[in-house]
Formats: C-alpha cells, sequence, structure tokens
C-alpha cells in the first residue's frame, strides 16, 4: 500500500480518510472510539455497525478483503450477542454474556492499542533510516542468505510442483519400480484391444507354449503390464485363448484355441 | 572536526577502519574491524569516535551503529540531492504497508511468535502480510512451537534492525512505554 | 587538508557531491554531479578537487578521475587490510546462490539421497555445487546406496539444523506451513 492517506477535516469527519490507511478492523475501532464517534466504555455493536457502513458508503473503492476483515470482526461479535439472546440460557446467563462480548471487544482493543504504537514507532524509525543511503552492494538478488529457512523450502515446493508438472506432461510410460505416488493414467479400451490383436497374433504363431512369466517379461512397465493381464482375461472371456496353471502360485499356461 | 577549523588529526588506523566501513556490504562489528585493523578492541572503538566525530562535521557521509555492528550511510543532511540521484538510492526503499508495520510490530515485540497468535492480536489474517515481510528478509521462520498443530515461529531479522535502524532489539521502547515515546496523536497511514 | 594541521573547510555543496560519489555505482561525470547538486559545473570542479584533496590527506578513501568522471574507491593505502577484509571476514558471512540453496533443499527433504538424484529433480548438473555445501559444512556423506555404480548418499548435518534454526529436519516447512502464509487471497497493496 503506497498511497498516502488523505488529510482529515479536523471537526467532523475525523474518520474519513484514506481506506487503505487502515491496517484492520481494530485500527479503525480504535479510531472511532479515539474520536469520540463511539462511547469507548461500552461499544455498541448495532454502532458500530452503522459506522462503518456509513464510512463505506463514503469511500469509493474499498477492496472486498477489507470489507471481510471487518465483517468477520462483526460476525465474531454478533455470535456473542446471539449467544446472549438465546432462549436456552437463563436470564442471568444471557446478561453475562452480552456483557462478556463488549468487555471482550474492549479486552481485543487494550491488547492491540500498544502494538498499534508500536507500529507508528517502526514507521517512525524507518522514516528517519530512510534519510540515509547505503552504498549499493555488487551483490545481485539472487544470493540467499545462509539461514534463510523460508527461501529455502519455498524453492523446494516450487522445485516439487515443477517435476509435478514435467512428469505430468511427458508420456506415463516410466518403467516398473519408479514409484513416485503419482496414479497413472487407467488404460483405455483402445490399448486393450490392441494388444488382444498383438497377444492373438503371438500364441497363433507360436508353435512353443506361451506363459505368463514369459509374456510379463517383455513389458516396458506397469500400464504394459496391466493392458497385457486385462488383455488376456478378455480374450479368456471370449474363448480366444485357454488359460491354466498346473499348481499354485505355479506359472500360467496361455494357449490359444482355435476358431471355428 | 575540520569544519570548526579546529584541526583534526586522522591516525593511520583510522584510514583501514574508513575504508573497511566503505567496502563491508552488512554492518561489521567493531571486533571484526578490529582483528582487521590490527587493532584491540578499546582503539578500534576509540577510531570509530573519532570517524564518527569527523564525518558530523559538515560531511556527506555518516557512521551508523546498527544491528550490533558499524556501517557507513549518506548523511541525512543531503537526502533529497541523494534520494534523486538515479535509480539506485530509491531501489533501497522497503515499502510496507500499515498493516505489513503492525505485524512487524508483534512479532518484534512477541518474538518467536505464530501466525495465529499474530492474528489474534491484530483480529484479522494476517498471511499474504507475513509472505510480504518473509520476502522481504524483514523476519524468518524461527522452527516451530510446541503443541496442537506445532506451527511455525517467527522472528525479526538483522535486516529489520537494519531497515528500522536499530542497534538490537532490546534498544526498542517497551511496549508499555510506548505511549510517551509515540503519543496518541497519531492517525491512521502515518 | 586536515592531516598538516592546515585548516580545511567543506562547502555543503561538497556534501553533496561526496554522497553522491559514495552511492553512485559506476563513475559520475562533473555535469551530473554539478546537475544533482544544482552547481555550475564551474562550481563542481571545484568542489572535486576540494574533496580530492580532503581525501587525500591520510583518509582510507580516495577520489578517483575515471572513465570521463569521478569515482569513490579506497585508498592504495589500505589496500592489504581490504584485501584481507574481503577474503576472511566477508566471507564468513556466507550467502548462497539459488543453485546452492535449491540443491541444499533437495538434500534437507529428500535425504539420503544421491548427487544424480539431485540433478533429476532441478534438471542440471550440481557437482560444484555439491562441493561448495560440503567446504560450508552443510551437508555430509553417508555412506552409499547399494546398487549399480554405489554412489554416494548425502545427508544435512546438526550444522545445517543449527544455522536454519529447526531442532530436526522433521520441523522443516511443509507445504501446508507456506500456504498458510501465501494464502490464495490477491487482494492489492499488501
Amino acid at each position: 500500500m503506497t498511497r498516502e492517506t488523505q488529510p482529515t477535516a479536523p471537526e467532523s469527519l475525523s474518520f474519513d480518510v484514506d481506506f487503505d490507511g487502515f491496517s484492520g478492523p481494530l485500527d479503525l475501532l480504535c479510531l472511532l472510539v479515539e474520536s469520540r464517534e463511539i462511547e469507548a466504555a461500552s461499544v455498541p455493536l448495532a454502532e458500530v455497525i452503522h459506522r462503518y457502513a456509513s464510512f463505506l458508503l463514503r469511500s469509493r473503492e474499498v477492496p472486498i478483503s477489507r470489507a471481510a476483515e471487518f465483517l468477520a470482526l462483526a460476525a465474531r461479535l454478533l455470535l456473542g450477542k446471539i449467544r446472549a439472546l438465546f432462549p436456552d440460557r437463563s436470564c442471568e446467563e444471557a446478561v453475562e454474556n452480552q456483557e462478556e462480548a463488549e468487555e471482550d471487544l474492549l479486552v481485543l482493543l487494550e491488547r492491540y492499542r500498544p502494538y498499534r504504537r508500536a507500529a507508528a514507532l517502526l514507521a517512525r524509525l524507518q522514516k528517519e533510516r530512510e534519510r540515509r543511503f547505503l552504498r549499493p552492494s555488487e551483490e545481485g538478488p539472487l544470493f540467499y542468505d545462509l539461514g534463510d529457512l523460508w527461501s529455502l523450502s519455498l524453492l523446494w515446493w516450487e522445485r516439487i510442483a515443477a517435476c509435478r508438472n514435467r512428469r505430468s506432461e511427458t508420456v506415463v510410460d516410466d518403467g516398473i519400480g519408479h514409484d513416485d505416488g503419482i496414479p497413472e493414467v487407467i488404460p483405455d479400451e483402445v490399448q486393450v484391444e490392441r494388444r488382444m490383436a498383438e497377444l492373438a497374433l503371438l500364441v497363433a504363431d507360436e508353435v512353443e507354449e506361451w506363459t505368463l512369466s514369459r509374456l510379463i517379461r517383455r513389458e516396458r512397465g506397469r500400464i504394459d503390464l496391466i493392458v497385457t493381464l486385462l488383455a488376456l482375461l478378455e480374450m479368456s472371456r471370449l474363448g480366444r485363448i485357454s488359460l491354466k496353471q498346473e499348481e499354485m502360485l505355479g506359472d500360467v499356461q496361455i494357449r490359444g484355441t482355435v476358431l471355428s | 572536526m575540520c569544519r570548526s577549523g579546529e584541526p583534526f588529526f586522522l591516525e593511520p588506523s583510522d584510514a583501514v577502519v574508513e575504508a573497511l566501513l566503505f567496502i563491508a556490504v552488512d554492518p561489521v562489528s567493531t571486533r571484526e574491524l578490529a582483528e582487521v585493523a590490527g587493532l584491540s578492541v578499546a582503539s578500534a572503538e576509540k577510531t570509530l569516535e573519532r570517524l564518527k566525530r569527523h564525518y558530523s562535521g559538515g560531511h556527506g557521509l555518516a557512521l551508523l551503529s546498527v544491528a550490533g555492528g558499524w556501517q557507513m550511510t549518506t548523511s541525512p543532511s543531503v537526502e533529497e540531492a541523494v534520494a534523486s540521484f538515479r535509480e539506485t538510492a530509491q531501489s533501497q526503499r522497503v515499502r510496507l504497508s500499515k498493516a505489513a508495520l503492525e505485524s512487524l510490530a508483534v512479532v518484534a515485540y512477541d518474538q518467536p511468535v505464530t501466525r495465529s497468535e499474530i492474528e489474534e492480536i491484530r483480529g484479522v489474517r494476517c498471511d499474504r502480510v507475513l509472505d510480504t515481510l518473509l520476502r522481504y528478509g524483514l523476519i524468518r521462520i524461527a522452527g516451530r512451537k510446541k503443541g496442537t498443530g506445532n506451527p511455525l515461529l517467527y522472528r525479526t531479522t538483522s535486516r529489520f534492525l537494519e531497515i528500522f535502524g536499530l542497534d538490537a532489539i532490546s534498544s526498542l521502547p517497551r511496549l508499555e512505554d510506548l505511549e510517551e515515546v509515540v503519543g496518541d496523536d497519531d492517525g491512521p497511514g502515518e
């Protein structure tokens, strides 16, 4: 936020300044309280929202995120009020809660104020410091301080994101055993049909017997393996091959059946 | 101080310290200066005092004690001319929003502190502000807080001290004494 | 010249020219100096002469007329100290290149890891970078990976933890931690 705040008219519109000038709703509330727009002793919620709404109307461009910040705070206070009015609660408790909600805001403001002052102090210190200039360093901005954990981890997660993008763009077939935890593309019907045709030629041409282990050894990747298995199952279902396993956990023999 | 006509004698070691401050990228500690210049820490301190006095006599340069060390800067008296000179000067300025300054104030006073602790005090979300401060190198991640979720803890950096011209965090006035320092007259967007 | 006891008076405009020469990266022409300082070229020349004379009196800095302009440099008399400062003191203040920090990140997050695994993630060779990290004591060799070629495995050191303010490798920021800070709201102005 680089915009300067507008100079304010001292009498009536003491908080009618550039909206960017506020660091958040508490900052605005502090100003409202200080300018006696609302009573400091108790901060009636309705009054706050009213003041705020009229403020919004007067400001031309209010970023939605800033308005949301204020509404979030208002909702929090409102919740306290609603709880206070909830019929399940005893009367006593309701009064207590109502007071709590308003006290809550005062506590919030009291805790916040010193930091608001500290921010003003920092602004002043920075202004003072900026009256001096350093010799520009010869090092470029590409150098990181040793111990800069933020940059270290940021670089890592950016790198990982880049790797993922690269991998999803290239062909998925990258070999069995390279498990990067990224699910591969599910084989489609065309792939299976094509494999079925290949296998049909294979079992028809070969004089010798084909086994599952022998077939698998030919496969280049996980995807190919899955496609082959699906093709074999489908061919078996259609009666184009017979699958036979002699013993438990033994190899599977594949034989082409002669289509009549 | 030459200005006053009072004769001012520089010792040979003063020239060394002066040159070191000129080429140093970051603030240099008195001990480091002493070591390289072959002086005792006490003599280095005297040298720094002498140089500081020398430059305060109408010079365009000045010695600044910051972030636990010494730095050579342009003097505040020539601010305007220097600020208008090329972009080099402007690029040194860090623009911080009021929200960023406020979050920085919470980190400075309460460090190490978590994001939600900052938000608790400020009453708003601070993710983007913290991102800005981290990118400017004004705060850094300083481990994790033990407990639910083990959130990250943040601290100010020595760059923070440099930007605000502070020698150490301890040279900030206490939070409860701030009223006297700053007063209540400060409007927003200061 | 102060040294000789001869009184030396600096004019207010001298301070401006001095400061401009201090922050300039390249030599500055007399005309540019005159313009920024609001002087005539003739007065700027006199100012430069005065400053040059001033600095030649036992200072660690000097004014140099070079490439059609003026530059402030360290004086040749302090050359040795300046050189040793650049070598020792300054080099202890380690700054890492992006390549080095990135490789360090891979070792930190993926350890133990081989060089070719790092290169696969980064997409570039990194033997030199690894040497640098080893020299700084940020990573160490932690045995060999079983398999073809038995390549060396790298891990981060306890010095790494210390420098980055971590109590354990498991405290490295996770993706959620960064997202908490970076956020997804891109409203203007922070």
